[in-house]
């Protein structure tokens, strides 16, 4: 499954390309209750409980940045398993900056397997879209209220 | 291959238990489980009842269909704690004093089961069925036993099967549906 | 003066006394002393690396007492298994998953409920690889290699042809008419409502017993034997009740020999029954072959020359149940009722990220394919030509008198009567009178319509110059005993998944012995009790066991002549067998019946003759059987839905000499509806990651009694010259001859739309379709 | 297959069971029918710290009439719509859905309250509750509030009940001379999830022209859709085909569908069409008193 997006902020891409890479900042925008441990600037992991109402399970995840271009591109791929299934995302930014404002352009590649996908795939088609776009959304309102 | 013989100390405990108490084809039967001990295991683990069937994951194949009070339900998408101080029938309770059930005699008559793994689901199925409704017409039969599947029948003979069994029951013709 | 229960009459069922009770006796409900439960951890991924299972938290949960990782069955040398077409399969992956599902770790735990805990909690590290699950795509250059232990970097696993390929070649180019039509019969799964699984246990002397979902018990003790280093005489499998095996029950599946490796660690019984979604998932899966057939004939509508290419999807490693000389089986019967000539079959099997197998859901060895293949191009060839299918059929048929036949595929077709079989169907059906109604109705906008399947079958494997199985020989065999006082017992290589053995083999037992059937046991499915035989699947019971069993008969009969000569005070050649008994030739009053020569074997046998009354007969059959009918079937098609009902379905079979009637029709409404499934609901789909998508019964839909029309059956009788009663097998040829009837049936609803073919399965969104771009062109 | 551990209660009444639902601030999740929570959680894709049974729960099942509405308990079992005369006499539409709702088995478990509430876009009474203006009353730790079905489905699995809410009863419009409803289902096999189902709800004037109308569509949006602007077009109009074609148009354009085993999306938005029609009239003919 693809997803994209863009949005604008009042800030500037160093500040938005620091949030996006800072674990701290980045995973605040994630809704679902998770913790995170830093490995080095490059690798993150820990656990997050993600679902939708009852359909809920732990997961445990680590995260890669594959590719850093500072302040214009990044590329973080994230894998996670947990209840008989994985998930692996691959997200692309890429960051503009003009008079103050800054345009991010984002893109996630999300392979969903093992249950979710086969026996699950009916109930959790469309969440996985949604929880996408709130975790931008989340970034956007954030970097906009900084 | 790593053999841990006992369990370490110290992780997390078994459980929640819970005492269950269930009229089973007549005769009083209790045990303690966990709570989320399926009805169907409840049957044929702990009271070693093994004509109820398990096929599926997913409560679709209706192999594992008994009857709770009188209702023909799948006991493998009910806990067993549910049915406690109620009333469960399973095939090993449709003969009675050496005499066959119609239903049973009727599967024999009109060759309604060849491997028998869904038979017994089939059969308490159609039993509930014939009780609310002695005389179903072939339509009602088909859609009754929609929730039973079997794979080596083609269903036509389990019908007719069902339908020996309600002429043989012959009891005051009624409609309604399943 | 017949005896009770002989062949022919529809006796019921003695396996019925146990199973209407409930006292069925199936693996899940076998409960030793001290059993253990495994349980496995499968990969949520098509093809990755495996690069650390942590079971740390797993010994952690509660019952829990082992998990069993790939690299602990390396050091017993059990990491890797030989698959019955000598490929290689994996019990539990080293370094990589091949397909999703595929075991990656036992738990054994005091519970079924610890053991799932434990699997839950098994963390196994994945590095995701590139999936290949379309075989065209496995065949590009640049594609992913699959199998790199193998010789050549390809994933083409074999390619295997037959026939005449110049002359076919030129036949089709000299043909005044040719069609060509690409079929995909998708990948299904034959879901018996029992799914797969075993208890293992070692007893203090080392001696192994397996209780198993088997359809060939014997087979699977010397793969064992072979496999594990095991000495065969200590191994004992026995296959006790099935809840159906189509064919989904003859491989080895790891969770055996998981159970297996965990009772010998354990020093405890171990049971493993998997779930529905994991038998979905990751057991013998059916069909998945990509065809492209070219049929010509002459103007005039006489048939010239078939050439069938055929790319075989097989999973990860060549795992398919067929005879060891035919990697595509039984495929190359695809000339079908026909005496084409000039014939040309090549397949080639691929190696994809799916699970192994292909051998299953009635196929009899492919043979649902090359049935659905040839009555769909010669559907196909009819329209083209402006004939009425039936009309074609008749006029190109093998004549009775041809047979036996040689096909240019090089079977030879032991009997048949094609015309006799259609006629009947479009009598019953009245042909002619759904011919006009469809023309009434096709004025007023309404779609109906009419197909026709007319299938030869091959089944009965079979002759030991030309069948084995990983070398075994397809044989097999029963072994008769009668005791003093006139009753008897008899055992079988084979092992009845529901086809009723225990019912038709006593008939044809009390046929021939003059014993009444409820007088035999029958007995199969337990290797230290029965004779050496090669099991139950591809229709192959009745000709073969069935056929040991009137041999051994016979054996007894001679032996029982002696006796009877001794009591009777007369030579054996006075004697007659008649009326199921011997009499002295013209004195019919002067006789003896076999439970009085059965009492004298024990207590007044003749000097020099060895007491007792038994024999045993291993059946080389010198021949296949060809069973073979005519289908037709009625559709009407909702307009605005697509949604296709089917109205009639009259099948008329013929099987040669019918053991039990009764049981015969059973086997074919239940055919008929494994027919109907693939036809118009079932496909497992996998998207381009690998995931299997409809895999548990919430979305891999079966037919249940709404979807399943009153079958209609009927039959012709054209016996086997080569079977000793005339019998051929018939378990799968309604499996074998509907999807194309249906198929034809939907066509020909819609051909005045200009539609030639639809592949199965036909979804109403399919129909919608053609019915929505029709009406917009 | 093996559902995880879980603490289990069994409250014998709704204020115990809420305070109970409180407690565990949404890691409790009641258990009536389970045809829906039991097979999420036997594959390991729901791990609830506990369950709550309602099913001892005096007064919770029940199909009663009173002045203004017709009242069916929470608990009250799917099979139980189909037996009831009542409603097949005044409230077909429930009895239509209730026969459609996975098998015979299931539905004498499965619970009115469970369909309504569970959140599956592919549940067939969400939409019958939206075509009927049908209302829920729910009891929370603080007291008892009725939130109206257009309200209640807000996203996929997502509704207006709170975690410590326990739905206590449906409300829908008493029937009237003049009314006639229908659900009509599209699915690939008896039993199944629906590819499409269409929900239809007519009054009609002493004249004979549509008085009021509901129609609500289930499987083709993220939740059970209520096709209002469909709805307004049919007030004042004669229930005839011209109007139905143009109330089913007005459907299909609200509506979303995803394409997966049950069918193309395109496919989806078309059968929205064919099915409304055949719902409304048949809705139709039974506000003329027809079957």
């Amino acid at each position: 499954m693809h997803f994209e997006g863009t949005f604008t902020v009042r800030a500037s891409s160093t500040r938005v390309w620091s949030f996006f890479l800072s674990p701290q900042e980045f995973s605040s925008a994630i809704d679902d209750p998770h913790t995170i441990e830093v490995i080095d600037a490059d690798h993150f992991r820990g656990t997050i409980k993600a679902g939708v109402a009852f359909i809920r399970g732990t997961f445990t995840w680590s995260a890669t940045v594959k590719e850093r271009v500072p302040p214009e591109r990044a590329q973080m791929a994230v894998h996670g398993s947990g209840m008989g299934s994985a998930f692996d995302i691959v997200a692309t930014l890429s960051v503009s900056e003009s008079a103050g404002l800054t345009t991010v352009k984002w893109a996630a590649d999300v392979q969903m397997s093992g249950t979710i996908a086969t026996t699950g795939a009916r109930l959790l088609q469309g969440t996985t879209e949604k929880k996408t776009n709130a975790f931008f959304e989340n970034a956007r309102k954030m970097l906009e209220g900084a | 291959m790593v053999l841990a013989e006992m369990p370490s100390a110290g992780d997390e405990e078994t459980g929640p238990f819970v005492n269950v108490h269930v009229t089973v084809n007549g005769a009083p039967r209790s045990a303690t489980v966990e709570t989320r001990t399926l009805l169907v295991h409840f049957l044929r683990e702990n009271l070693s009842l093994t004509g109820t069937h398990i096929g599926c994951d997913t409560t679709n194949c209706g192999a594992c269909t008994i009857l709770l009070d009188g209702k023909a339900v799948k006991s493998c998408t009910i806990l067993a704690v549910q049915a406690d101080g109620r009333e469960v029938r399973t095939v090993e309770g449709l003969e009675t004093d050496g005499k066959l059930h119609p239903i049973q005699e009727g599967f024999i008559e009109e060759h309604g089961l060849q491997c028998g793994f869904c038979t017994p689901g089939m059969m308490m199925c159609s039993v509930a069925l014939l009780q609310k409704n002695p005389h179903p017409t072939e339509e009602q039969i088909r859609r009754a036993i929609s929730g039973n599947l079997c794979r080596c029948t083609g269903y036509v003979n389990i019908v007719k099967a069902i339908q020996h069994a309600a002429n043989q029951m012959a009891g005051p013709s009624g409609g309604g549906r399943p | 003066m017949t005896v009770h229960g002989g062949v022919g009459q529809s006796i019921k069922r003695k396996e019925d006394a146990r199973f209407v009770r409930g006292k069925g006796n199936y693996v899940d409900d076998v409960k030793l002393p001290g059993m253990l439960y495994l349980d496995i951890v499968r990969s949520p991924y098509a093809h990755a690396r495996i690069r650390y299972i942590n079971i740390e938290k797993a010994l952690k949960v509660p019952g829990v007492l082992a998990v069993i990782r790939g690299k602990d069955l390396e050091a017993a040398n059990l990491a890797w298994m030989p698959t019955l077409m000598s490929d290689k399969q994996m019990v539990l992956p080293v370094e990589r998953v091949m397909y999703q599902s595929q075991e990656v770790a036992a738990v054994v735990a005091d519970s079924r409920y610890a053991a799932a805990d434990g699997v839950a909690a098994v963390e196994v590290d994945y590095e995701p690889l590139p999936v290949v699950v379309d075989p065209m795509k496995a065949l590009e250059p640049g594609a992913p290699i699959l199998r790199p232990d193998r010789k050549e970097q390809t994933n083409r696993i074999w390619h295997w042809e037959v026939g005449d390929r110049e002359g076919t070649d030129k036949a089709l180019k000299e043909s005044d008419v040719v069609v060509k039509e690409n079929l995909y019969i998708p990948r299904i799964h034959v879901s018996s409502i029992e799914t797969c699984g075993c208890v293992a246990s070692f007893d203090a002397m080392g001696k192994l017993t397996v209780w198993m979902t088997t359809q060939a018990p014997h087979a699977i003790r010397t793969v064992f034997a072979l496999v594990a280093g095991l000495p065969e005489q200590k191994i004992r499998i026995i296959s006790p009740d099935i809840g159906g095996g189509f064919g989904g029950k003859v491989p080895v599946y790891p969770g055996y020999v998981l159970a297996v490796v965990a009772a010998l660690k354990t020093g405890h019984p171990v049971k493993w029954i998997e779930d529905r979604s994991e038998n979905i998932q990751a057991d013998s899966f059916a069909r998945d072959y990509h065809i492209s057939a070219e049929i010509g004939a002459t103007r005039d509508g006489k048939l010239t020359a078939l050439r069938v290419k055929t790319i075989a999807d097989h999973g990860y490693t060549d795992a398919a149940a067929n005879p060891s000389k035919f990697p595509a089986g039984l495929f190359h019967i695809v000339t079908g009722s026909y005496p084409f000539e000039k014939a040309h079959v090549e397949v080639d099997g691929v190696y994809t990220n799916k699970p192994p197998g292909g051998i299953a859901y009635r196929c009899s060895f492919r043979v649902t394919e090359a049935a659905f293949t040839i009555e769909r191009i010669v559907d196909s060839l009819a329209r083209k030509l402006g004939m009425d299918p039936a009309e074609f059929r008749m006029k190109n048929f093998i004549p009775p008198e041809a047979f036996p036949f040689k096909s240019a595929l090089g079977w030879e077709y032991d009997s048949g009567n094609y015309q006799g079989a259609l006629r009947k169907a479009m009598d019953i059906v009245d042909y002619d009178a759904l011919r006009k109604e469809q023309a009434e109705k096709r004025k007023r906008g309404e779609l109906m319509g009419i197909g026709i399947s007319s299938f030869t079958e091959i089944v009965g494997a079979g002759p030991s110059h030309t069948f084995d199985i990983l070398g075994l020989k397809m044989f097999d065999s029963c072994e008769i005993r009668i005791h003093p006082t006139g009753k008897a017992i008899a055992r079988f290589g084979t092992k009845s998944q529901g086809q009723g053995h225990e019912t038709t083999y006593a008939q044809i037992l009390a046929e021939e012995l003059g014993i009444s059937s409820e007088d035999i046991a029958i007995e199969e499915g337990d290797t230290d009790t029965a004779p050496y035989g090669l099991g139950t699947y591809a229709s192959r019971s009745t000709p073969t066991a069935g056929a040991a069993a009137s041999i051994a008969a016979r054996k007894i009969r001679d032996k029982a002549q002696k006796i009877a000569a001794h009591l009777l005070e007369v030579s054996p050649d006075d004697l007659e067998w008649k009326d199921h008994k011997f009499q002295v030739k013209g004195v019919p009053d002067k006789a003896k019946t076999m439970a009085e020569i059965a009492f004298a074997a024990y207590t007044n046998h003749p000097p020099g003759m060895e007491a007792g009354l038994e024999a045993v007969d291993y059946y080389d059959p010198p021949n296949l059987t060809y069973p073979f009918g005519s289908y037709i079937c009625v559709v009407d098609i909702d307009k605005e839905t697509g949604e296709v009902k089917i109205r009639r379905f009259v099948a008329v079979d013929d099987c040669g000499t019918i053991i039990n009637p009764m049981i015969v029709e059973g086997q074919i409404h239940g055919g008929l509806t494994m027919g109907l499934a693939p036809a118009l609901l079932e496909e497992i789909h996998y998207d381009e990651n690998g995931n299997i998508l409809g895999g548990s019964f919430m979305d891999y839909l079966l037919p249940t009694a709404v979807e399943t029309p009153k079958w209609e059956t009927a039959k012709t009788t054209t016996p086997s010259p080569h079977h000793p009663i005339g019998a051929k097998g018939v378990g799968e040829s309604a499996t074998v001859g509907a999807p194309a009837a249906i198929v034809n049936a939907v066509v020909d609803a819609l051909a005045h739309l200009g539609v030639t073919h639809i592949d199965i399965p036909i979804t109403p969104w399919k129909v919608w379709k053609i019915l929505h771009e029709k009406r917009a062109a | 297959m093996i559902p995880p551990r879980f603490e289990y209660f069994a409250p014998s009444s709704i204020d115990e069971a809420v305070q109970i639902l409180d407690r565990f601030g949404g890691e409790a999740k009641v258990l009536a029918g389970g045809q829906s929570l039991l097979p999420v959680m036997k594959l390991r894709l729901a791990e609830p710290r506990a369950l709550v049974d309602i099913n001892r729960i005096p007064d919770l099942a029940h199909i009663r009439e009173d002045a203004k509405s017709l009242r069916i308990g929470a608990t009250t079992r799917t099979n139980d719509l189909n037996d009831s005369e009542l409603i097949h006499a005044r409230y077909p539409i429930l009895s239509d859905a209730a026969y459609e709702i996975a098998d015979p088995l299931v539905r004498n478990m499965g619970t009115v309250g469970g369909n309504v509430s569970h959140g599956d876009p592919a549940n067939d009474l969400p939409a019958c509750m939206l075509a009927l203006g049908a209302h829920f009353v729910v009891r929370s730790p603080t007291g008892t509030r009725t939130i109206p079905a257009k309200e209640f489905y807000q996203d996929t699995f997502v509704t207006a009940l709170e975690s410590n809410e326990l739905l206590l009863e449906i409300e829908i419009p008493k029937a009237r001379s003049g009314q006639g409803n229908a659900y009509v289902k599209l699915e690939k096999r008896i039993g199944d999830f629906p590819i499409v189902g269409v929900a239809a709800n007519l009054v009609l004037t002493t004249k004979g022209t549509i008085e009021s109308a509901g129609l609500a569509l289930t499987a083709v949006g993220p939740t059970a859709l209520k096709a209002t602007e469909a709805e307004r077009h049919l007030v004042g109009k004669a229930p005839e085909e011209a109007a139905f074609q143009r109330a089913a148009e007005l459907a299909q354009e609200i509506t979303s569908p995803v394409s997966d085993l049950r069918g193309p999306a395109e496919y989806k938005r078309a059968m929205v069409r064919v099915l409304a029609l055949r719902a409304l009239h048949r809705a139709s003919a039974r506000a003329h008193g027809g079957a």
